[in-house]
């Protein structure tokens, strides 16, 4: 939302090593006002560490975290107007609902008014949709409500930055669906930036205003979720942001119009980082941007005969797998309107793949 | 907060070691070191009555262990399905078996004994037609054995009762299901995964007995065991002797205990 | 075995032994020298005999007694003479034998009951008369019937005489001037003041309150109830200033710890021996005069091991060696006429007879009655 | 369960049966039991009012310093000490165990002594201390003999607590004093609970360390009882102190296992042992 450009925290040049294996190297980032970003990778990325170098559980091995300009590596957690809603909400067991979301303003100096505390747990009650919750014990709720309380219990706090550590992981899809949805409303009545740490690409996608993709402690990648969509720098980013096909060849033009050669066809495309003539490379193809034809070719499509592997019902888009001689297996998106045309294909059927050339992107095999 | 453990460690390792140090007094005097030597070491071993507590000890506290372990893992088990009143009237038992002081045990127990055997010797010596080879019942290993068994006992079904409510019930479903008999999937399934409080169960319950003076002080009949000795030698006049005693007994315990600890690494190790 | 041996002097005897403990003369030197060894040898010839006699004693007997009073190496060598290793079990006063004995179940064959105790077991029924022909080591005209008639009960021996001792008071001197506390006056008086939190008293109840009782010069084994409450009194006064109520005070005054000390005739041999300047003595207005036994309880599992046992120990040879390593005077005059003069003439073992005559045996009264017992757990417990 | 159930009814219910039967009887004339039916024995259970009061005043205070001294050796273990140390420090908490509780208890009489740390106090020049023979001397005993009782299952809790909880806390802004008085207390409570329990239980019993350490001067109920059966062999009054000691441990464990239940908010997982 708001690109005003004030960042809230920064993240300038931080490394974190234990022992031998090092977390985070040399990460660098600010994060703007009021913004959601997320952190995206598989385990083991840095994405974790990154957080808890926010949050303040982790001091950089080198480099500085910087809060609102300043420079904050030996604030303990307990001093940074940041709070967190844990992986798997850290409640307090024994505990009600009520001193939960309360016990963070209980820790404020000079003390707040018994009565100014309840109105504001009531409030942030309200807020995650849970009134009248308060007197509850923990164990006594669901996963999603304890989510809520979690949720609650940060940002009563009214916190400059809310950290969010893999929050919807525990939850099933449909609470999950309905989770990201209310989060991202809250965040922009809030008014707080929120920094959230998934592996969940969908999640990143829907949620974040920007995401950050993560590989073995390093950025690979900074942008909107539609920039990382359409233009991934690498093959592990388009791999992992939405469904990707790969097609192995070999460069045969660099520049502004790369070409690459895959099994003895030419194809043209962009590529974000340059390339050498005769390297090893990916044409890189999403599946939405390839159609299935039973017969006819339009001429200025390139086409190759597949074979039917498999097929998977969407809803609004059916997925196939199909096979070629050369290619391999790949897959298709087929939207609906586009399989009432064509009828829909059985698996063991022949049919043609094509798509335009200069669609899709040439990657180097990093 | 290292240096406060620090000194919890050397109160607790303070006296071991003036223990330790003193079995190798050359002295004979308990308080007063007169040069270093094995002699008491020697000593102990070649005392008969230290050997035969010694013996009576363990057979005491490994019979007393395995019985009450055997016998409290069945009550635990069985009382798995026992509910209502005969359940409230068990968890009573137990509840007062570990409160009750050992001390009301032993007393308890003797007093109890002794006005049993009053009734029953005569008895006995009615139905044997000789008096001279009437049985006659006496405190002993019985009574010892008994009494502290029965305190083991209740141990071991609360700690085996935990086990089997920390216990996936699931498991045996799944065992059932992939065509197991009761009884293998006892064997198979539940015995494993209880076994590590069984076994737990089982070192406090010998631990217990074999450290115990009060109880076996009273129901202990003619029988002597170590801690008896011991406190039957310290009440006039120590001498390094026992210190040697106590020192060994400390030693066998590290060694049983490191090898247990190897044993159960390599055992991790393999699976 | 004669009762006539034709010992050695004392003289003799006594240079021989230090001469066999520096090691400049063999044991069997020593022993044939000094006729222990006959007299072993021959005891053991009776032994095996006894033995064949009656087939056999069994394997083990069992024998409650006192901590360090019989010496290790007695019993060994009675093990190998009859194949009967012995089992000791080891008690802390006469209440507690008492007490064992009457729970029952005891597996005891022989024990060590002290005088004042004895009419007790016999009316209980708790201890059988000796088989006198099977102790043929005892000789009655050998023994001061002072110290041995108690174990005769309506003209039964019940149990036969081990040794005797009195229970005076031993003072580090260190502390007091160099001098001995020599009343039972003083000794409570000195305990409330000058010696505050430096005495020892007993743990049972008959010298403890039989010493408070000599504090008003009553008799040591009173009953009357006015007397036990004026010494109940005395006691609870002086419970604050007391180091300790034990009977293992030795490592205490040893240690400095405590400075007077209720205390026995061996327990003062041994303290005065090693620190000279702890001396024992014997209150002024009496005290305790007492002797040991061994006895028979009734249903003794191994009997005629029991009967061999005793007959072993007061054999007049091993009996010496018990006394040496035990320290209390026995009242056999046989043994008596092995020791050296010195050790019959330690003003320790033997006090003079003005201080003897003072002292009082233990009355049979005084273990059994129930307000004294009571009085004592009171005093403990305030 | 049935051998289970009979060893109970044997060992258990039946002595306490003949107990409870004998302490409305009488002391025979040499000691012993004589049957009678008469309160005599209670109404007498005064004279032993100074054992039970040392009793009732003691236990919980050792119970208190074996708490105070074991919560922070358990926190070290816990939450400080390297995991490479860990289970090592813990068996070396142990491992006193395994002497004798007799033999460590005398060495407790060498270093309470006059040649142990009175001696030390009087090099350093602050003259006699009286240590043995103390109700300070037994409580030392006391803290020395259960402090492994008290570690282990404060420990276990504190091993279990969520590290998670302590940095919310933290991370909600409170400081680590706070964050261990709001979170890391509380829930260690179970173990507390349980490690006093057992400690107070045994403590109530106790017999061993007054009489070794306290010189005859400090005495348990526990002491009265065996005084009571060994040396004035008077077992009617015996039970009737001994059904006093069992009544008043019910009363007070069973008040406390409310109170704590209550205290936890009424869950469950303050187990006995």
């Amino acid at each position: 939302m708001a690109e005003q450009n004030d960042p809230i925290a920064e993240l300038r040049n931080t490394s974190k090593h234990y022992g031998k294996v090092i977390a985070a190297d040399n990460v660098s980032l600010t994060i703007q006002r009021g913004e959601f970003l997320s952190f995206l990778g598989p385990s083991g990325c840095g994405k974790t560490t990154a957080l808890r170098m926010l949050a303040g559980f982790e001091v950089p091995t080198s480099g500085d975290v910087l809060l609102d300009g300043q420079r904050v590596n030996d604030l303990p957690p307990y001093r940074r107007p940041i709070n967190m809603v844990f992986q798997h909400y850290a409640l307090f067991p024994h505990l009600t609902v009520f001193d939960n979301i309360a016990y963070g303003l209980r820790q404020q100096r000079p003390r707040l008014q018994k009565a100014e505390i309840a109105r504001a747990v009531d409030k942030a009650l309200d807020t995650v949709r849970l009134p009248g919750y308060g007197t509850r014990r923990i164990y006594e709720m669901s996963g999603g409500q304890q989510q809520r309380v979690a949720l609650a219990r940060a940002i009563v706090n009214e916190p400059k930055l809310l950290l969010l550590d893999e929050p919807m992981a525990a939850l099933d899809k449909k609470l999950r669906r309905d989770m990201q949805i209310e989060l991202q409303t809250l965040q922009r009545q809030l008014g707080i930036t929120f920094v959230l740490v998934t592996h969940d690409q969908e999640e990143a996608l829907s949620m974040s205003d920007r995401i950050c993709v993560m590989q073995g402690g390093k950025i690979v990648q900074i942008g909107s979720p539609r920039a990382l969509y359409d233009s991934p720098n690498t093959r592990y980013v388009a791999d992992f942001v939405g469904k990707t096909n790969f097609f192995a060849g070999v460069v045969t033009a660099s520049g502004d119009s790369c070409q690459i050669r895959v099994v003895g066809l030419n194809h043209t495309a962009n590529a974000p980082r340059s390339l050498v003539i005769g390297q090893t490379a990916s044409l890189c193809l999403r599946p939405e941007q390839i159609t299935l034809q039973r017969n006819a070719t339009p001429a200025d499509r390139i086409s190759v005969p597949v074979t039917i592997a498999a097929r998977i019902f969407l809803g609004e888009h059916t997925e196939y797998l199909v096979k070629n001689t050369d290619l391999g297996e790949f897959l298709v998106l087929v939207p609906r309107q586009a399989e009432a045309v064509e009828g829909a294909f059985e698996p063991g059927q022949a049919a043609h793949a094509s798509w335009r050339d200069g669609v899709g992107l040439i990657l180097g095999n990093d | 907060m290292r240096l406060y453990a620090l000194a919890v460690y050397l109160f607790l390792y303070v006296p071991i070691g003036i223990i330790v140090l003193f079995s190798f007094n050359a002295g004979k005097a308990a308080s007063q070191l007169q040069g270093l030597s094995v002699q008491w070491y020697g000593k102990a071993l070649s005392n008969t009555f230290v050997v035969e507590a010694f013996q009576t000890s363990l057979i005491v506290a490994l019979t007393s262990s395995v019985l009450a372990t055997v016998f409290g893992t069945m009550a635990a088990l069985a009382l798995q399905g026992v509910k209502g009143k005969t359940r409230a009237l068990f968890d009573a038992m137990i509840y007062i078996a570990v409160m009750v002081p050992g001390i009301v045990i032993g007393i308890a127990t003797l007093i109890a004994m002794v006005t049993l055997f009053d009734v029953l010797n005569p008895m006995l010596k009615l139905i044997f037609a000789s008096a001279e080879t009437a049985p006659q019942l006496g405190l002993g290993y019985g009574s010892l054995i008994a009494a502290h068994g029965l305190f083991s006992m209740s141990l071991v079904i609360i700690i085996v009762r935990a086990r089997i409510a920390g216990m996936d019930r699931s498991l045996i479903e799944a065992s059932a299901d992939l065509g197991a008999t009761p009884f293998g999937t006892f064997r198979q399934v539940t015995l494993p995964q209880i076994f590590p409080g069984i076994l737990a169960g089982a070192l406090l319950a010998f631990t217990f007995s074999f450290d115990d003076f009060i109880i076996a002080f009273f129901v202990a009949g003619s029988n002597t065991t170590l801690p008896i000795y011991v406190f039957s030698s310290i009440r006039r006049g120590v001498t390094p002797e026992i210190n040697a005693i106590g020192s060994m007994v400390l030693a066998v315990s590290l060694c049983l205990l490191i090898t247990a600890q190897s044993i159960l690494r390599r055992g991790a190790a393999k699976s | 075995m004669s009762d006539r041996n034709d010992f050695i002097s004392r003289t003799k005897f006594m240079e021989e032994l230090m001469r066999y403990k520096k090691g400049s003369v063999s044991r069997r030197h020593f022993l044939g020298v000094t006729g222990l060894g006959l007299a072993t040898s021959v005891l053991g010839a009776t032994l095996s005999r006894q033995a064949m006699a009656q087939a056999n004693i069994g394997d083990r007997v069992v024998i409650a007694s006192w901590p360090n009073y019989h010496d290790p190496a007695d019993f060994e060598s009675f093990k190998a003479a009859t194949g009967a290793a012995v089992d000791l079990n080891v008690f802390g006063s006469n209440e507690e034998m008492l007490a064992k004995l009457q729970a029952g179940g005891t597996g005891w064959d022989v024990f060590v009951p002290t005088n004042y105790t004895i009419t007790t077991y016999v009316e209980l029924g708790l201890i059988e008369p000796l088989d006198m022909s099977k102790i043929p080591n005892y000789d009655a005209n050998a023994f001061d019937p002072r110290f041995a008639g108690p174990g005769t009960v309506d003209g039964k021996i019940y149990a036969v005489s081990k040794d005797w001792g009195t229970t005076g008071m031993a003072t580090n001197t260190a502390n007091n001037n160099s001098k001995a506390v020599t009343s039972w006056k003083e000794f409570w008086d000195i305990t409330q003041g000058a010696f505050s939190g430096r005495t020892t008293v007993h743990d049972y109840q008959l010298t403890t309150i039989g010493n408070a009782l000599k504090y008003f010069g009553y008799s040591f084994n009173s009953v009357d109830p006015k007397e036990l409450a004026d010494a109940e009194k005395l006691l609870l006064d002086v419970k604050p200033h007391l180091f300790a109520i034990t009977s293992d005070y030795q490592p205490a005054m040893r240690n400095g710890d405590a400075w007077l000390a209720m205390c026995w005739t061996g327990d003062g041999k041994q303290l005065n021996r090693d620190m000279p300047e702890i001396e024992y003595t014997l209150g002024k207005e009496g005290g305790e005069i007492w002797s040991d036994f061994y006895a028979v309880p009734i249903g003794a599992p191994h009997r005629d091991a029991a009967y061999a046992l005793i007959n072993y120990l007061l054999d007049p040879a091993i009996n010496m060696k018990e006394t040496l390593f035990h320290g209390q005077p026995v009242a056999d005059a046989r043994v008596n006429a092995m020791l050296t003069p010195e050790r019959l003439a330690d003003p320790i073992l033997y006090p003079a007879a003005e201080l003897l005559n003072a002292l009082e045996f233990g009355a049979a009264e005084t273990l059994t009655n129930p307000d004294r017992a009571e009085l004592m757990a009171r005093f403990k417990s305030a | 369960m049935f051998p289970a159930t009979a060893w109970f009814v044997a060992m258990l219910v039946l002595p306490l049966i003949v107990v409870f039967v004998f302490s409305f009887g009488e002391r025979g004339p040499a000691g012993g039991y004589v049957p009678a039916f008469s309160f005599a024995n209670f109404l007498n259970l005064g004279a032993r009012w100074a054992a039970f009061k040392n009793t009732m005043v003691l236990a919980p205070i050792g119970t208190i310093a074996c708490l105070f001294i074991a919560y922070p050796l358990a926190y070290f273990l816990a939450v400080r000490a390297s995991a490479k140390w860990q289970t090592m420090l813990l068996i070396l908490v142990i491992v006193p165990f395994w002497t004798s509780i007799l033999i460590r208890s005398y060495a407790w009489i060498f270093l309470l002594g006059g040649k142990g740390l009175p001696n030390v106090f009087a090099a350093l020049g602050l003259g006699h201390i009286q240590l043995i023979n103390t109700p300070f001397a037994v409580l030392v005993g006391i803290v020395y003999g259960y402090l492994p009782l008290m570690v282990f299952p404060i420990y276990v809790s504190l091993e279990r607590l969520d590290k998670r909880l302590l940095e919310a806390a933290s991370d909600l802004g409170a400081p680590p004093l706070n964050t261990f008085l709001s979170v890391t207390l509380p829930l260690s409570m179970p173990g507390v609970a349980t490690g006093c329990m057992l400690v107070f239980i045994l403590l109530m019993g106790e017999f061993l360390i007054p009489a070794m350490l306290g010189g005859g001067k400090v005495f348990f109920v526990g002491n009265a009882l065996v005084d009571l059966f060994v040396q004035s062999r008077n077992w009617a009054f015996g039970s009737a102190v001994a059904v006093a000691l069992v009544l008043v441990m019910l009363v007070t464990v069973t008040a406390y296992m409310r109170f704590t239940r209550r205290w936890s908010g009424g869950r469950d997982d303050i187990s006995l042992m």
